[in-house]
């Protein structure tokens, strides 16, 4: 245990230390790669440890706040996201260091430096948390060093309206929070969180405000829909290697503490299951779709992020059914597919996120059809996004293909069948989901890092430092890597969920055998593929050794003048597919068609806002303005009316109170 | 051994004779003599022997494609029951036979895209559109056999048993998988793959810029694809132990499927680009159907 | 004795600063004072003084608590004015100065006085003292402050003499025990209290005290006054002379509740503590002018202690506890935002954007003070709002629980707004650059901010046993 | 000496009510100087120990106090500032009186339900100080001009002053002092603040003191 606070305070001492000696360059940058590597050692090795099967003791300590004890535990749940907290946390802080170097004084060192190490720091201490008030020190803590990431740059408008809306969303998340856990504090009489696992089963209304506030409190971070209107908004604005371990772990966080309240407070019900994988269905065709038809991508990334959210929340709520129903199997099973995907996800999201950062800071903007062509430009970092983007998509032989094989297995599992009915709906709705990735990505990595360049800046394209493609590369090794040889992985997912559906411990590593036969054969198929494609690589080279390869200009089907804006552009490859869905987006396109016989001016535009933020969101704050109005008419700047106020109120109390 | 040897045999054969008896079934209803049935076979040697020319435009992506594609058909193929028991079977395998193929369409998508071309993007983005109707049809279907079977793998699923009682839930899920195989491989109504340069083509109009050996391993995967799809079809109709023996059972299938589609091909018009969604949900609505009946 | 220093060399030092010609040294009288008078609060914290005067002046938990909160916050803020003073030449700050001390010497007497009627004194006095203060700019504006500050300040003294006359009414009859306003008297004899005599007495002191401490409906005065008032100014009204009405609020209470009426009382509590943080949220969303807003926060957080006492022996240790918390995140708001509105020369959001780039440290500071006033981890006045949110659902008052949470969010949207919008962005370049960041303006914040983070992460025994033994003494008759 | 008192008492009730009927602003301070003197005799008829000698001391210290010092004081403001007439109040002089009326009867209604303390020859005195505090906030309420909100605030502490005379005897001089001190000091600083007023504004009318708002 000692070892995960040795990480946090390495980390927390260091955030300090790099906020004093931003003059010397050097010197911080030194001290953060110091304290990731050390606080990702040590917190790497104690979560290896507990995962396979070390029991590691409470860390426990008396704190002087009324409630409060500091108290450290760490099981296997704690322990997988914690590797992946480190893991991604320290990606993308040595990419950050690359980053805030080549950005030349457009990322604030400082800031971004300090704010960084808070927030891989302050999740490290969230998992391990035990305690109520220490959970939510640590949870607020992240979510405001989230909030100084995304602020940093806060020249930009756009930049300072999407921090306001973050932190507004996060605090009313926290506030939900804080009335859950004095709720599960009044019945346990304590806010430890083996008080409220102690406690034998709450009253009905009581269990409905738990799981409400919980689902609001963590969904809020988590960015389940309709409460995801900031994700798509701050992720963006923060400096890529925040935006990677923001989306990349911050918002699993809301899972995490979804999947610890399941740890401890048991089952939920069955309809209550039903609404978390109708929520989280919705949730991921939401996200997929927005993402699709996105021109920033950064924010086509973020609106991924909500899908996956949503791809995990099913999954989560597979296993809640399977509590619900007693079958510590689907149980297991939905758990640790949400758990493996959540590992997964944070992999691959954060590469995509740290390929986008270099991908801005090579063109100098976000818009996927200012790119194009930066392949032969930039060809490290573009073979990386196509890791980064095949992964996502769930395709194998590579790691996102492991976690959602393992949430369609319960989908199309033969025997769950007769209790769930939709199951089958569900595995349809998630290949659609799936497909639809294929449109997005293909999309986000063919157009921006395909074809001829658009812009004149993505013609002078280069690839970054090392200290920027090394981390990458570490994370697409293990994109590649969990998909050949995913047994550690699920290992760490099935051993955590064996602690959300309470099993015991062989239980667990019985059906960890059963499923890592399975899905080792998936790892090994993939190996083939790998294999295949090399033999067949070879096989070509050895094909066209002796031919003639010539190299000449795209075929323009007989038009001998192409240029680069005669390419798709990345709207108009979205649109069959939106098409089919236009009355679910609510694409808003204005067209200004050719008129006449001859050539002539004409426009086209189209725009895909977001319903949640844009549609309902300022109905609902115009419908509350109004209702404020009223009272303001109260302040009007007359003394007398303020006396007035008093006399009354006076007058009021003496006759009704005395 | 025999199951490596029938693997290997049916791999490589299989897809271009296919591919030939319906190009020749359509050439006899259309009065045609039409090329010999063996044609595919020749076009890939010859294509495999000549030199290639590549776009100033393209990168490795757009030379990988083509082999990250066959080798996603390969693998696939090595969990289809081709006469007899597949190479690998294992609970779950129904799932990454689905997504073997969606890897498939990304490289080719993205390989597509790798040239620049406007031609080519479109072909692209009609691809990823209609698979991404075609995608819940085949999840939906197969996860109607999976409950008929109580298996998740293509080989218990893809089996002929179950009785009368079961019929009605197979033949939907039949019609539906027949759909997703002639949109999944180009074939009419959704797309006519004898065509290449009409705006409206959509996997034919992605490999324009291929050619040489890269556009032998487009074709052979294509060709593979096909056969996949069309074996387990055949499985679900033709009972295992005929006298023909599994291979031959396999084979007389096949060719029944190649000359099946080679009439539907021959019979019906291309769709306009806009219904082929509503053929896709038609497929989908039975596909869901079917699954109503088998969870009955 | 002790009393005498406690009260008395506050207002010698007022005395000598009317006194003092130079410019240059008057504003050194305000440390000097405080420092002597923070060093005797020291000594009563090593031991308690025993009771003085017949009874009539004492120092229980309760008051050490307000008196030494009071101390630490004029210390801090004294040190603020010598920069501030100095920047400030153009105003004779003589009154200034002296009434800064003057208010302190009334507040010492508040707190340490026993007798109801001359903790009314007290008030009266601090009240008054303070009318200078927002008149210091010397303005139309400040003018028009000071006047609704005058009016509405005296009708709430007025209000809360009435209620001690009540209260003295209820103790008849009376047969020679001392002086029936001291408060241990009163303490002994609850019992035979007359109670629809000691209901008027809390409702007239709630409306009269309530009005000092800007509880709703009787806050109106709030957003003018700490609006037109310097940061200082508005720093120690809204830390020291809102704790002391508080402070009376609780002396009545603990009457009240020792003859049995605290339910009666908890009620009002509760019910003015929802209606002023319901009217801070509404005045909060969409407020351009950040002084203002503070102002509209104290609203809330006087709300909030309101609410705290009236939730029972939990809350009232939280509502102490949140005293604390809101006076020292209090003076780092005021003090910085003073810095703010003196770097833009305007209060609105208008004329002050990108704080952070002008005067980098106190816009930080304002911003952190922001996130921590309004409850966020790890900041202290976290561990007390949670405390009445606890308290709240501990007694299965889930409506008042859920209106309290749904407050917070709202008024938190509010605040963000304009505070975001102040501190972040890029200053308009025709504002002139009027003070930059500098040194002692920004060192006083700096402790406050210091304080709060250490008592949300840390809170000492002492202060927790202090805390709790005052709020013991609210709750006796209850138990 | 009860009927005295009463007497006193309704002569204080009926000049309140004349008060907010009245719109001369002189004509006001010369009505609260008469309140004043009434309520400095009423120390010496209220309690059964009458001319007590510190009771006749505060009678006569509010005497010179409330009768004389302070209206001097706003009268020498009124001269200051050359204003006679408090014009359109916001509630009509009419209805000021209704309304007066009714405060009288709703102070009734909050007696009624406080005992009668002991020791008090008349009833009427803890209806009749709620009816002028009541009255008192009325005229701060509803005038404009600054001057007469201030005569407003005089009549309330009056009030405030009349029901500290129920416990003038049981307790000793400081709530007393605390009357004097409070009127004495409010109107003094109130008076500066009048002036800095009309200095800065050429008016005292309070319409003018209504720039911070929301």
């Amino acid at each position: 245990m000692s070892l995960l606070l040795a990480a946090v305070l390495a980390l927390g001492i260091a955030a300090s230390l790099s906020a004093v000696l931003t003059r010397y360059g050097q010197a911080a940058r030194t001290t953060v790669i110091g304290a990731l590597t050390v606080a990702g050692a040590a917190g790497g090795l104690l979560a290896l440890r507990v995962l396979w099967g070390q029991d590691v003791p409470d860390l426990v300590r008396p704190w002087l706040i009324p409630g409060a004890v500091f108290h450290l535990g760490i099981d296997p749940l704690s322990a997988s996201f914690l590797l992946l907290v480190l893991l991604v946390g320290c990606c993308a802080g040595l990419y950050g260091e690359g980053y805030i170097a080549a950005s030349h004084g457009h990322v604030p060192a400082a800031p971004a430096r300090f704010f960084f190490l808070v927030l891989v720091a302050s999740m490290a201490l969230l998992v391990g948390a035990r305690n109520a008030l220490l959970f939510m020190v640590a949870w607020e803590t992240m979510a405001l060093a989230a909030f100084g990431l995304v602020s940093c740059e806060h020249g930009k408008p756009e930049v300072r309206k999407a921090g306001l809306l973050y932190l507004l969303c996060t605090h009313v998340g926290s506030l939900c929070l804080l009335a859950l856990f004095a709720l599960l504090g009044r019945n346990a009489g304590s806010l430890e969180f083996d008080a409220f696992a102690a406690v034998p089963a709450l009253p009905a209304a009581q269990r409905t405000a738990v799981f409400l506030l919980a689902l609001i409190g963590f969904g809020m971070k988590a960015g389940f829909v309709p409460l995801h209107i900031w994700l798509q908004e701050a992720h963006p604005a923060a400096p890529s290697h925040a935006s990677a371990a923001m989306s990349g772990v911050m918002i699993e966080m809301g899972l995490y503490g979804l999947l610890r309240l399941l740890a401890l407070l048991g089952p939920i019900s069955m309809k209550a299951s039903m609404l978390l994988i109708a929520l989280g269905l919705t949730t991921a065709v939401f996200g997929i779709m927005f993402a699709m038809v996105q021109r920033d991508f950064k924010r086509l990334l973020a609106y991924s992020s909500i899908e996956n959210i949503g791809i995990i929340l099913t999954a989560a709520g597979l296993g809640c059914y399977g509590l619900a129903s007693a079958s510590p199997t689907l149980a297991l099973l939905g758990f640790s597919g949400a758990i493996l995907h959540t590992l997964n996800h944070g992999i691959f999201k954060s590469l995509l996120f740290l390929s986008a950062g270099v991908v801005y800071q090579a063109v100098g903007s976000r818009n996927i059809e200012a790119c194009g062509g930066l392949q032969k430009r930039m060809p490290w970092t573009c073979a990386l996004t196509a890791i980064g983007a095949a992964a996502i998509c769930g395709l194998p032989p590579l790691n996102g293909f492991t976690g959602e094989w393992l949430i369609y297995s319960w989908l199309l599992r033969p025997d769950a069948g007769h209790g769930i009915r939709f199951a089958a709906l569900a595995a349809a709705v998630l290949a659609i989901v799936g497909a639809f990735a294929v449109v997005a990505f293909s999309k986000c990595y063919g157009l921006a890092c395909l074809g001829q360049p658009r812009s004149e800046a993505a013609r002078g394209a280069k690839d970054p430092s090392w200290l920027m493609l090394g981390p990458m590369a570490l994370l697409a090794t293990l994109c590649i890597g969990i998909g050949i040889f995913p047994a550690p992985a699920l290992h760490a997912a099935i051993a955590a969920a064996g602690n959300v559906s309470h099993l015991s411990r062989p239980a667990v590593s019985a059906s960890f055998e059963e499923w890592s036969r399975l899905l080792g054969v998936v790892g090994l198929i993939g190996a083939g593929v790998w294999v295949m494609t090399a033999l067949l690589w070879v096989y070509r080279g050895l094909l066209l050794r002796r031919r003639e390869v010539g190299s000449g200009p795209t075929w323009g089907c007989g038009f001998t003048a192409p240029t680069a804006r005669m390419q798709y552009t990345g709207s108009s490859y979205a649109v069959p597919t939106a098409r089919v869905f236009t009355a679910l987006l609510g694409t808003r396109e204005e067209v200004h068609p050719p008129l006449g016989y001859w050539p002539a001016k004409a426009s086209f535009e189209s725009r895909t806002p977001d319903p949640a933020l844009e549609r309902w969101l300022p109905v609902l704050t115009a419908r509350f303005n109004d209702w404020l109005s009223l009272p303001r008419q109260l302040q009007r700047g007359r003394l007398q009316n303020y006396l007035l106020y008093v006399s009354a109120f006076l007058v009021t109390i003496l006759l009704w109170k005395l | 051994m025999t199951r490596v040897s029938s693997y290997l045999l049916l791999v490589v054969f299989a897809p271009p004779l296919m591919l030939g008896i319906i190009t020749k079934t359509k050439a006899a209803v259309a009065g045609r003599k039409g090329p010999p049935v063996l044609q595919p076979l020749y076009d890939t040697i010859k294509l495999l022997g000549k030199g290639a020319v590549y776009s100033t435009t393209t990168t490795w992506m757009f030379r990988l494609g083509p082999v990250i594609s066959l080798s996603a058909a390969l693998a696939a193929a090595a969990l289809v029951p081709l006469g007899g028991a597949p190479l690998v079977a294992f609970n779950g395998d129904a799932i990454l036979f689905a997504y073997l193929f969606a890897l498939g369409r990304f490289v080719t998508v993205t390989a597509a895209l790798d040239t620049g071309s406007s031609f080519e993007g479109m072909g692209a983005s009609r691809e990823v559109a209609f698979s991404s109707l075609a995608e819940p049809a085949l999840i939906l279907a197969f996860s109607s056999l999976a409950h008929r079977a109580g298996a998740l793998s293509l080989a218990a699923m893809f089996a002929p048993h179950g009785g009368p009682s079961a019929a009605a839930s197979t033949i939907l899920a039949l019609g539906s998988l027949f759909i997703v195989l002639l949109a999944e491989n180009s074939r009419i109504p959704v797309d006519d793959p004898n065509t290449h340069l009409e705006l409206t083509m959509i996997h034919e109009v992605m490999v324009l810029d291929h050619g040489g050996p890269d556009l032998a391993f487009i074709l052979h995967g294509a060709g593979l694809k096909l056969v996949l799809m069309a074996s387990l079809l055949v499985r679900l109709i033709l009972p295992d132990k005929t006298f023909l023996g599994p291979l031959g059972t396999l084979a007389f299938g096949l060719a029944a499927a190649a000359v099946v589609i080679g009439l539907v091909e021959s019979s019906m018009a291309r769709l306009r680009l806009v219904r082929v969604p509503q053929l896709l949900v038609a497929a989908i609505c039975a596909s869901v159907f079917g699954l109503i009946l088998a969870l009955r | 004795m002790i009393y005498l220093f406690l009260v008395g060399v506050p207002f010698v030092a007022g005395l000598v600063a009317l006194a003092v010609g130079s410019d240059e040294r008057r504003p050194w009288i305000l440390p000097v004072g405080c420092a002597i008078h923070s060093s005797i609060i020291v000594a009563c914290w090593r031991n308690l003084p025993e009771p003085a005067v017949s009874g009539w002046f004492y120092i229980d938990a309760l008051g050490l608590l307000v008196l030494s909160l009071s101390s630490a916050l004029f210390l801090v803020c004294s040190v603020y004015c010598l920069e501030y003073l100095r920047l400030r030449q153009e105003r004779t700050e003589r009154l200034f100065t002296a009434c800064l001390c003057f208010i302190l010497g009334a507040v010492s007497l508040v707190c340490v006085s026993r007798h109801m009627g001359l903790l009314w004194v007290g008030m009266e006095a601090a009240t008054l003292a303070a009318a200078p203060l927002v008149h210091f700019n010397h303005n139309e504006k400040s003018l028009e402050a000071t006047w609704k500050y005058l009016m509405m300040g005296s009708l709430g003294i007025g209000l809360a003499l009435l209620g001690t006359f009540f209260l003295a009414l209820s103790a008849l009859p009376y047969e020679g025990h001392g002086d029936p306003l001291v408060i241990d008297t009163l303490l002994t004899r609850a019992g035979t209290l007359s109670v629809p005599w000691l209901k008027g007495a809390f409702i007239f002191l709630l409306v009269g005290y309530g009005t000092k401490m800007g509880l709703a409906p009787l806050h109106s005065w709030k957003p003018d006054t700490y609006g037109e008032a310097p940061g200082v100014a508005g720093a120690i009204l809204a830390g020291v002379v809102t704790s002391c009405a508080f402070l009376g609020l609780l002396r009545a209470f603990q009457i009240c509740a020792a003859a049995g009426l605290s339910e009666f009382a908890q009620g009002l509590f509760v019910l003015m503590g929802l209606l002023s943080m319901a009217t801070a949220a509404a005045f909060i969303i969409g407020q351009r002018d950040f002084k203002r807003m503070l102002a509209y926060s104290s609203v809330e957080h006087m709300g909030i202690l309101a609410l705290g006492v009236g939730l029972g022996p939990a809350g009232t240790f939280a509502a102490l506890l949140h005293l604390i918390n809101n006076g020292l995140t209090k003076g780092v708001l005021f003090l910085t935002a003073g810095n703010i509105h003196r770097a833009f020369g305007g209060k609105t959001m208008d004329h002050a954007h990108g704080a952070l780039r002008r005067v980098p440290v106190s816009a930080t500071l304002f911003l952190l003070g922001f996130v921590a006033i309004t409850g966020s981890p790890p900041f202290a006045p976290f561990v007390s709002e949670f405390g009445v949110l606890r308290a709240a659902v501990n007694g299965d008052r889930f409506g008042v629980a859920l209106g309290f949470v749904g407050l917070l969010a709202i008024i938190f949207i509010g605040m963000a707004t304009t505070v975001l919008s102040v501190v972040y962005g890029v200053p308009n370049k025709d504002s002139k650059v009027v003070h930059g960041d500098s040194p002692l303006m920004i060192a006083a914040p700096l402790v406050f901010m210091a304080a709060v983070i250490f008592l949300g992460l840390w809170l000492p025994d002492w202060l927790t046993a202090v805390v709790g033994n005052a709020a013991k003494l609210l709750n006796r008759g209850a138990s | 000496m009860e009927q005295l008192s009463q007497l006193l008492l309704a002569f204080i009730v009926f000049l309140s009510l004349y008060l907010l009927g009245s719109s001369s602003l002189t004509g006001c301070v010369k009505i609260v100087a008469l309140q004043g003197m009434c309520l400095g005799l009423l120390p010496l008829t209220i309690h059964e120990q009458g001319f007590h000698p510190r009771a006749l001391a505060l009678a006569a210290g509010m005497f010179l106090l409330k009768g004389f010092v302070i209206p001097r004081v706003l009268l020498y403001a009124i001269r200051e500032v050359k204003i006679r007439r408090e014009v359109e109040p916001m509630i009509g002089y009419t209805p000021s009186l209704l309304l007066g009326a009714f405060l009288i009867g709703v102070s009734f209604v909050i007696s009624e339900r406080l005992p009668v303390p002991a020791g008090l020859r008349s009833s009427l005195l803890i209806p009749v100080s709620l009816a002028t505090i009541m009255m008192g906030m009325l005229m701060m309420i509803s005038r404009i001009k600054a001057l007469t909100q201030v005569v407003g605030y005089l009549v309330f502490e009056n009030g405030i002053y009349l029901f500290g005379l129920s416990i003038s005897y049981e307790i000793p001089w400081l709530i007393e002092m605390g009357v004097l001190l409070d009127v004495f000091v409010a109107v003094f600083v109130m008076g500066i603040v009048i002036n800095h007023i009309a200095r800065a504004f050429d008016s005292i009318s309070t319409e003018k003191l209504t720039s911070l708002s929301d």
